[in-house]
């Protein structure tokens, strides 16, 4: 197994825990400061992200093994840290883009290898995006959504030049290039492994990385450990200094608050918001914390049955949540409130934004009455249990204002296998869930959760001319560069979404890292999840 | 004995076949559909329908049956869905974290609680029985995961004194060359003492959970086999012999003790097998327990079913042992068997 | 050595006790208060019974606060008088929801023994009086469920039918099912051949009748002792299955759930979430475990372990 | 009488190896202080044979118990001295008392078998002994062992000392026990009813052996039993206890013939013995008041039961066979079973007494329980007044009507009620399932049938363990007649009670069957109680029946060798 393997190699690096376990280890501690140790709840389950099912830690591994031709720069974000610049693109792989009305062109880097020591070709890049494109499942969605849906589209011109056809004017097809899914993948390597059954080679790179990424696995052991170490070859950037990362997974939140406090663990980032806020105060540590891009935690409503087909209950329900207690008490204030915005608020050019109610259970009372439930009703209310620690108690605490205004909810926990089950069969009335893009733009937003084409995270089925209008509008508007019926659109999606209320936003969540105070360089991504490239250890 | 042995093999034969329809039907009712989930959070139906074709969860029940049967004649488990690894590699390379962990768990719990009924025993309705009594209850009592957390409070994050819970060893500490996966062992055969060292710093609480957990039930049993026996006629007569107390207790009262101790071994260790599952959730231990739980929660099948067989092997093997250990103890099992 | 010698189990049974009082109830309620006198621990394991009872049936009318209502700005607050036990991470009150669990927890308790000992006391009574087919196919049955290790099963079985009470109290009595075929098979197999039961085939009485009339009722204070363990490890699970997720419905107060919530909060100080609803929960077990030994004692005095 | 004190020693005058004075000991109960042995006392000289006699409860266990100071916790002794030679047992520390017990004092308990430890090789539990008392030296202990099992007879010693408990009859464990009491050559060995539990012949073989080694070591012993016959045969001296108390203490010649306390005459009166009737084992006044016996009730032509070629097989038991018929088919081979009872033929008339002897295993229990229709027979028939019953299954004889006419007592009347079950539910039990007397009829009934076995009617209500063993047995034979069976079988009905309570109940069982005109066949390992009893007598060995005939010719002139074995191994005590 590759692991022993590894940990063969990395006797010598051996180094100890020194602060906590008594003296257990002696080798030398160098090597410690060029380690990176993480400790997180779970852990990859596929290390390609075209694999099927490949889970969100395993993002995580597929973007720091792999490059991708293009990628963003950095900026200074809102909290003062490094936050990635939705519009300006940084060369990886590519050496130049050349940016053509209805194409692009990128040139490969010259010496750019795979991390077997061959290098990467254009035919690399193809037989990549061709996968991407092809092998179904996530991915292939993903890559559609930028209007890459064809491997005609990707065109080899010379060994180290390849061109990206646009099948439509898309201003999202740039940056879709640039996420984690057109990942450039080692073809020889893998075709090696291909088999009739399999011919994109998806069991061989689930288990092994085949990329010219900054780093590679050495070790794997599902649910407990992955171990990376630095590719020195590698070409898309600087060379980063963490020579190998360790990601423990750690499944009890509290032993992960444990570990960084005693300082054994370097960096967490899924600990719950009070562990933050509380760390916050804790000199060892440094605690990032940035609104998630794009995304949003909201309690859903079923617009297809009564009594939620109905949209004044639907305010009456939008009036009746306990906005506030829910920041308070569930997460520590670590999120940007999405409600309560001035009543002369202007509704911006921008997603997400907060919507115009409050909490007010007279309203919300007087508007139960007026749709015709003056005494209420009784309903479900959903959460998915895999983040239960966020949604539990926001249940407990919407059900019981619910009760004020004569809803009476039963709180119903969905395994997280389950979750997107439930979700997809469209029959949940009430529930609570996050939706999050990696393309930070508004239509990008409301095609996935309000178009009439009703894809899955239209988790209320809601269906209406006018939103779809403004949708379509600000799609067409984007890709032709028309400022001015762009803003006009994405406000029209805006004001129609806050006043047909079919889901309530709730607040914008943060993504928080905490980490020693020696680990320096976290950069927030579109994607949430860690770059290890930028870390550094004092 | 060997006769004892074939019989008991025998009457295992309908337990393994009811352990593997029910583990295949509870599998299969498990909520949830696998197809959806792996086909990832934006799929279409029509992705999702593909990749279940793939997974051949399309078929009807009893062909996935059978074909799953047919599979497990050939020793292939099957494939995790979630890490798409094999499950017998996995269940492979796990099982000796587990194994090592619960055995370990088990011996010192012996090593406390027998000693301790007997005690209790010897010193019936004295306050060192009430004590011992009270102690084993209050130990059973704790939830596992209640225990071991507390422990991790206090003996990592307020004391210091153990070593951080992530698992089998230090992070930055290697595993020893493989020969039985128990590292203890390994580490000691290849003759690293400072791995040796790492791996008992990280046993040592987890053990030490589990060992307090089935504390009770072994030395009730201890107590009330050594109470009977100690009533019974042979001992009077030892005693009447004029043998020392030392001898009458451990020569004569013990070892007759033993037998129903021992074969409510088998029963323990299921317990402790249950409480594992726990165990290794809280101390990130890279067992099998912790590899079923994920899996039993993600839907996925092969590693639960993988997961139940080996444990219903492993305790017919176990009951095996027991049965030997017990003729050994035992002449009339080992000479009229 | 002496001391050792003369604390030695009785090696005379005592003469035969003058011939005793009127009739069967008084006298065990005689023995009982003997056994307690004897035993403090087993009379504080009745005293624990009583007050668990107690709280289980009028808990609710008596707390001081409304175990589910939120109060966000008195979230997380250290036990004081006002609130005994402290407040959780939603401001409700612990001591509230501690004892409003008791219910809870008993119910599971109780009806899962209950139907464990509907289910696996006959088919073990069945198996020990019948032996041939229906001792193979009972033994066979819980062979089958020991050879799972029994809280992965639970777990298995709450997962696959869903998360309610219903379920959980389905899957802990599946559990113990082996335990109870192996106490009643072999209580019904010793009494099989007993004169007693011979006497009963000679005075007419059908197998059914001399199953539920004869050897029943001989095997119900042993079968007591073995339901009394079997309700802590009831509780035991279910905290179990919380733990892992697959606990009863929020925000309904349940201690196993309850020490899961509070677990994650006991490394950042705010100990009293997790710790006094492990003080209960551990309480409980540890009083029906404890009068598990009490009625043991009370059942049979020899056997006493 | 085998034996006289041993000439070297002069039991009237040299000062006593063992003297009790003043015994008194008490038991901490739950319902307060009980006494179970007051102001005994005791002498024994050097080479004496002392037997203790008394029934249960009456305090001689406990007694023995004091001497050895083997008392549990519960126990003390309140009152009195032990000295033994010269030694205040009393006094000395525990330490010493260990050395004393088993070098220079030694018991034996009854039931051999459990008073080995069975996972231990018999040689080794010797040599514990002889070590623990440096007897021997190590590598010289196990020939000592080894000439231990020698002495007591034991065949082919040398491999015996390998075997387990479980591994020899009971007759070869009390021998073990024996050699473990004598390893030590003490001086003083207390037996214990050391042969309740064995069969006649064996109990002659064990008490042959313990006088003569006792005898050739000049040591003393103490006998306990419940058996005046049986003391009076092989002691010197013979204490007469009864709760608690020593209500006599005489020579054994004398003991038989010129009893002093009216306990002693009662004990003496109801314990069996040729030449007298049943009546005579009952206190004169009450003999007088029951009357003379009634007339043999002449057998009618047609016997109430036949039974032909009885045969019972078992399946020999072992993991071997059983694995092995998993994998053969057809019928078990021949050499797998066991024939508990290998065709037997007799009969019995109406109104008949039948009695069937034997020692354990000969297939005596196994035959009743067939006629009783509570196991299935192997083959042969059993015709019951024409009826072949034999040909109905066990399992649905209990609900039919032929049930009533069969019933049974059983030889341990603890055992055989229910212990949640009052006296009068006991009773009305046959009477609910196999009669239709109507619900208000029930209690008069019951009430009849206790007068008729003399119960006590207030004691109706009683569970069983509030009954003395005597009550108990009354309620299982009032249980038994309920139905008017034709029939009744009665399994050593009196085998676990006290002679006094044997001699009612026979008298009762007696006195039924002439009011009710019953059949019994009667299952005895006691020929002495048998010939009381039975018009006829029926043998068995082996499962066979090796001599049938009336009462008084096979007592009188067996015919067969083992019939012979069999009376000259009972106890004959000096009259």
């Amino acid at each position: 197994m590759k692991r022993r393997d590894f940990l063969k190699s990395a006797t010598a690096l051996a180094a100890g825990t020194a602060i906590s376990a008594p003296a257990i280890f002696s080798a030398a501690a160098q090597s410690r400061n060029e380690t990176l140790l993480i400790v997180s709840e779970s852990g990859p389950n596929n290390l390609d992200i075209h694999g099927v099912g490949t889970n969100v830690p395993g993002y995580e591994v597929s973007w720091n093994c792999y490059d991708r031709l293009i990628s963003h720069e950095m900026k200074t974000g809102a909290n003062g840290a490094p936050y990635y610049d939705r519009d300006k693109f940084k060369m990886e792989l590519a050496d130049d883009m050349k940016l053509g009305d209805m194409s692009a062109t990128f040139k490969l880097k010259k010496n750019a290898k795979f991390q077997d020591g061959t290098p990467v070709t254009a035919k690399d890049v193809k037989w990549s995006l061709d996968r991407a494109v092809s092998v179904g499942g996530f991915p292939t969605f993903q890559m559609s959504a930028g209007s890459l849906t064809k491997p005609e589209q990707f065109v080899v011109v010379d060994d180290s030049t390849v061109r990206v056809d646009f099948a439509r004017k898309d201003r999202l097809t740039i940056p879709d290039l640039a996420v984690i899914v057109p990942c450039v993948i080692n073809s020889e390597l893998v075709k090696k492994h291909a088999t009739e059954k399999d011919p994109w080679g998806l069991e061989y790179t689930k288990q092994n990385t085949a990329g010219s990424g900054a780093y590679k696995v050495t070790g794997w052991t599902p649910g407990t450990e992955v171990v990376m170490e630095r590719n020195d070859a590698w070409v898309g950037g600087k060379l980063p200094a963490i020579k190998k990362v360790i990601w423990r997974i750690v499944p009890s939140a509290g032993n992960r608050r444990a570990l960084l406090e005693r300082g054994d663990a370097d960096i967490s980032y899924d600990l719950p918001n009070k562990d933050f806020v509380e760390l916050k105060s804790n000199p060892k540590l440094t605690i990032v914390s940035t609104p998630y891009s794009n995304g949003i935690q909201y309690i859903g409503m079923n617009v297809k049955q009564p009594p939620f087909d109905n949209p004044k209950v639907r305010q009456a329900v939008a009036y009746a949540l306990p906005y506030q207690k829910i920041m308070d008490a569930v997460l520590f204030g670590l999120s940007k409130p999405m409600f309560g915005a001035p009543a002369d608020f202007k509704t911006e050019v921008a997603w997400p934004q907060p919507h115009k109610y409050n909490t007010d259970i007279a309203k919300a009372k007087a508007l139960m009455a007026e749709a015709g439930y003056p005494n209420g009703f009784e309903t479900t209310i959903s959460f998915d249990l895999g983040f239960a620690g966020v949604n539990e108690p926001i249940c407990v605490l919407a059900q019981e204002s619910l009760a004020q205004i004569g809803i009476k909810c039963s709180i119903n926990k969905v395994p997280g296998a389950n979750w997107r089950t439930e979700l997809n069969k469209k029959t949940l009335p009430l529930y609570t869930n996050v939706f999050s893009g990696w393309l930070d733009y508004p239509e990008y937003f409301f095609i996935w959760c309000y178009h009439g084409k009703n894809s899955i995270f239209n988790t209320m089925s809601y269906q209406s001319k006018t939103m779809d209008a403004f949708i379509d509008g600000a799609v067409t508007a984007a890709a032709e560069g028309d400022k001015a019926s762009y803003d006009k659109d994405v406000i029209g999606m805006v004001d129609t979404a806050y006043a047909d209320m079919p889901r309530i936003p709730l607040f914008q969540p943060y993504v928080n890292v905490a980490m020693q105070k020696n680990v320096t360089g976290y950069q927030y991504w579109f994607h949430r999840r860690l770059d290890y490239r930028t870390f550094a250890k004092a | 004995m060997l006769a004892t042995i074939g019989k008991r093999l025998l009457t295992v034969i309908p337990t393994l076949i009811g352990v593997v329809i029910v583990t295949f039907l509870l599998t299969r009712a498990l909520p949830g559909d696998p197809a959806a989930y792996f086909a990832g959070p934006a799929a279409t139906k029509e992705a999702i329908e593909q990749v279940r074709k793939n997974l051949g969860l399309d078929k009807p029940l009893p062909e996935q049956f059978v074909r799953y049967v047919r599979d497990l004649a050939r020793g292939d488990l099957g494939n995790s869905l979630s890490t798409g690894r094999p499950v017998t590699t996995e269940i492979v390379s796990r099982l000796p974290a587990s194994a090592e962990l619960t055995l370990l768990g088990l011996i010192v719990s012996m090593a406390i609680a027998v000693p301790l009924g007997i005690l209790a025993a010897v010193k019936q309705g004295s306050w060192i029985d009430h004590t011992c009594r009270v102690v084993a209850t209050a130990g059973v009592s704790l939830p596992v995961f209640f225990t071991g957390l507390l422990l991790v409070y206090v003996f990592y994050y307020i004391l210091g004194w153990s070593p951080s819970p992530i698992g089998r060893l230090d992070a930055f500490a290697s595993a020893p060359t493989q020969i039985t996966g128990f590292f203890l062992i390994d580490s000691l055969v290849t003759g690293n003492l400072e791995v040796f060292r790492s791996a008992l710093a990280q046993l040592i609480l987890p053990v030490v959970t589990l060992a307090i957990f089935s504390l009770a039930p072994i030395a009730r049993m201890t107590r009330a086999s050594m109470l009977a026996v100690l009533a019974s006629e042979f001992v009077r007569t030892a005693r009447a012999s004029g043998l020392d107390s030392r001898t009458v207790i451990i020569t004569y009262a013990f070892r007759n003790a033993m037998l129903p101790v021992v074969t409510t071994l088998g029963m323990v260790f299921s317990f402790l097998l249950g409480a594992n599952v726990l165990v290794e959730k809280v101390f990130a231990w890279p067992g099998i327990g912790s590899y079923a739980v994920e899996a039993l929660l993600q839907s996925d099948f092969a590693p639960v079913q993988g997961f139940v067989l080996t444990m219903a092997v492993l305790y017919v093997v176990l009951n095996l042992v027991i049965d030997i250990l017990y003729g050994v103890i035992d002449p009339r099992v080992r000479l009229e068997g | 050595m002496t001391d050792t010698l003369n604390a030695l189990p009785p090696v005379t049974t005592p003469p035969a006790a003058p011939v005793a009082e009127k009739t069967e109830h008084n006298s065990l309620l005689r023995h009982a208060r003997y056994v307690m006198a004897e035993n403090a621990v087993t009379g504080l394991a009745f005293a624990l019974f009583a007050l668990i009872a107690l709280c289980a049936l009028i808990g609710p009318y008596i707390v001081p606060h409304d175990p589910l209502a939120s109060d966000t700005a008195a979230a997380l607050q250290a036990p004081s008088w006002k609130h005994w036990f402290g407040t959780d991470q939603l401001g409700r009150d612990i001591f509230s929801r501690v004892v409003v669990a008791t219910r809870l927890d008993f119910i599971i308790a109780i009806t899962s023994v209950a139907l464990v000992f509907a289910m696996g006391g006959l088919a073990g009574i069945a198996a020990g009086y019948f032996g041939g087919w229906t001792d193979r196919i009972v033994s066979r049955l819980s062979d089958t469920i020991m050879a799972f290790p029994l809280f992965v099963l639970a777990m298995g079985i709450v997962a696959a039918l869903g998360n309610t009470v219903t379920n959980i109290v389905i899957a802990t009595a599946i559990i113990n099912f082996p335990l109870y075929v192996r106490v009643a098979r072999a209580e019904a197999n010793v009494r099989r051949e007993a004169g007693f039961v011979q006497a009963a085939r000679l005075s007419g009485n059908g197998d059914m009748r001399i199953l539920l009339g004869h050897i029943l009722p001989n095997i119900m204070p042993i079968m007591m002792v073995q339901i009394s363990l079997t309700m802590g490890y009831a509780i035991l699970n279910a905290a179990g299955l919380s733990f892992i997720g697959l606990g009863v419905k929020p925000p309904t107060p349940e201690w196993g759930i309850m020490v899961a919530e509070g677990a994650a909060n006991i490394i950042s100080g705010e100990w009293w979430i997790a710790l006094f609803p492990g003080a209960a929960l551990m309480l409980a077990v540890f009083t029906f475990n404890l009068l598990g030994d009490g009625l043991r004692d009370l059942v049979d005095p020899q056997r006493r372990t | 009488m085998l034996k006289g004190p041993t000439p070297e020693v002069d039991t009237g005058e040299a000062l006593p190896l063992l003297d009790v004075r003043d015994l008194t000991v008490e038991f901490q109960t739950r319902r307060g202080v009980v006494t179970a042995v007051r102001h005994v006392n005791i002498s024994l000289a050097k080479g004496e044979t002392l037997g203790i006699v008394g029934e249960s409860g009456s305090g001689k266990s406990v007694t023995s118990y004091a001497v050895m100071r083997i008392l549990d916790r519960a126990g003390r002794i309140a009152d009195g001295s032990v000295m033994f030679s010269n030694l205040d047992l009393r006094q000395i520390d525990e330490s010493d008392m260990r050395d004393l017990r088993g070098r220079e004092m030694s018991m034996i308990f009854q039931s051999p078998r459990l008073a080995l430890n069975p996972i231990r090789k018999i040689g080794h539990q010797i040599e514990d002994v002889l070590l623990q008392h440096a007897q021997a030296d190590k590598d010289v202990v196990a020939d000592k062992a080894v000439e231990m099992l020698e002495q007591v007879r034991i065949a082919r010693p040398r491999e015996r000392y390998h075997a387990y408990p479980f591994e020899l009859s009971g007759g070869m464990c009390q021998r073990v026990v024996i050699a473990l009491a004598l390893a030590c050559r003490p001086q003083l060995l207390i037996a214990d009813e050391p042969t309740t539990g064995l069969d006649v012949t064996t109990q002659k073989a064990v008490m042959d052996l313990v006088t003569e080694l006792t005898r050739e070591r000049g040591m003393s012993t103490i006998l306990i039993t419940h058996d005046l016959g049986l003391a009076a045969a092989y002691c010197d001296k013979v204490i007469v206890m009864e709760k608690g108390h020593v209500v006599e203490t005489a020579k054994a010649e004398t003991i038989f013939r010129n009893p002093q306390h009216a306990y002693t005459r009662k004990l003496m009166r109801a314990t069996p013995r040729p030449g007298i009737g049943l009546r005579d084992l009952l206190p004169e006044e009450e003999a007088a008041r029951a009357g003379a016996i009634g007339a043999a009730a002449a057998g009618s032509a047609a016997p109430l039961l036949k039974v032909e070629k009885l045969v019972k097989e078992y399946p020999r038991q072992g993991a071997a066979t059983s694995l092995s018929r998993l994998f053969k088919s057809g019928p078990t081979p021949e050499g797998d079973v066991f024939r508990a009872v290998d065709g037997i033929s007799f009969e019995i008339a109406r109104g008949e007494s039948v009695g069937l002897v034997g020692e354990s295993g000969c297939g005596k229990s196994t035959t009743s329980m067939m006629l009783m229709r509570l196991i299935d027979k192997t083959s042969g028939t059993i015709t019951f007044d024409g009826e072949d019953i034999g040909a109905i299954p066990a399992r649905d004889f209990a609900t039919l009507p032929q049930r009533r006419r069969i019933q049974m007592v059983f030889q341990d009347p603890t055992d055989s009620l229910n212990p949640r079950f009052t006296a009068a539910r006991a009773i009305a039990d046959p009477l609910l399932r196999l009669s239709d007397i109507p619900r208000k009829d029930l209690r008069a009934r019951i009430e009849e049938l206790a007068t008729q076995v003399g119960l006590p009617l207030e004691l109706l209500d009683r569970f069983p363990h509030q009954l003395s063993g005597g009550q108990k047995a009354r309620v299982g034979i009032a249980r038994a007649i309920a139905l008017k069976p034709d029939l009744v079988v009665l399994d050593e009905p009196t085998a676990a009670l006290d002679v006094s309570v044997q001699a009612v109940v026979l008298n009762l069982l007696q006195d039924l069957k002439d009011k009710l005109g019953m059949s019994y066949l009667f299952v005895s390992h006691d020929l002495n109680v048998v010939r009381l009893l039975c018009d006829r007598v029926i043998v068995m060995k082996s499962g066979q029946i090796v001599e049938q005939g009336l009462t008084a010719r096979v007592m009188d002139a067996p015919q067969a060798e083992y019939t012979r074995d069999l009376l000259a191994a009972i106890p004959h005590p000096p009259i």
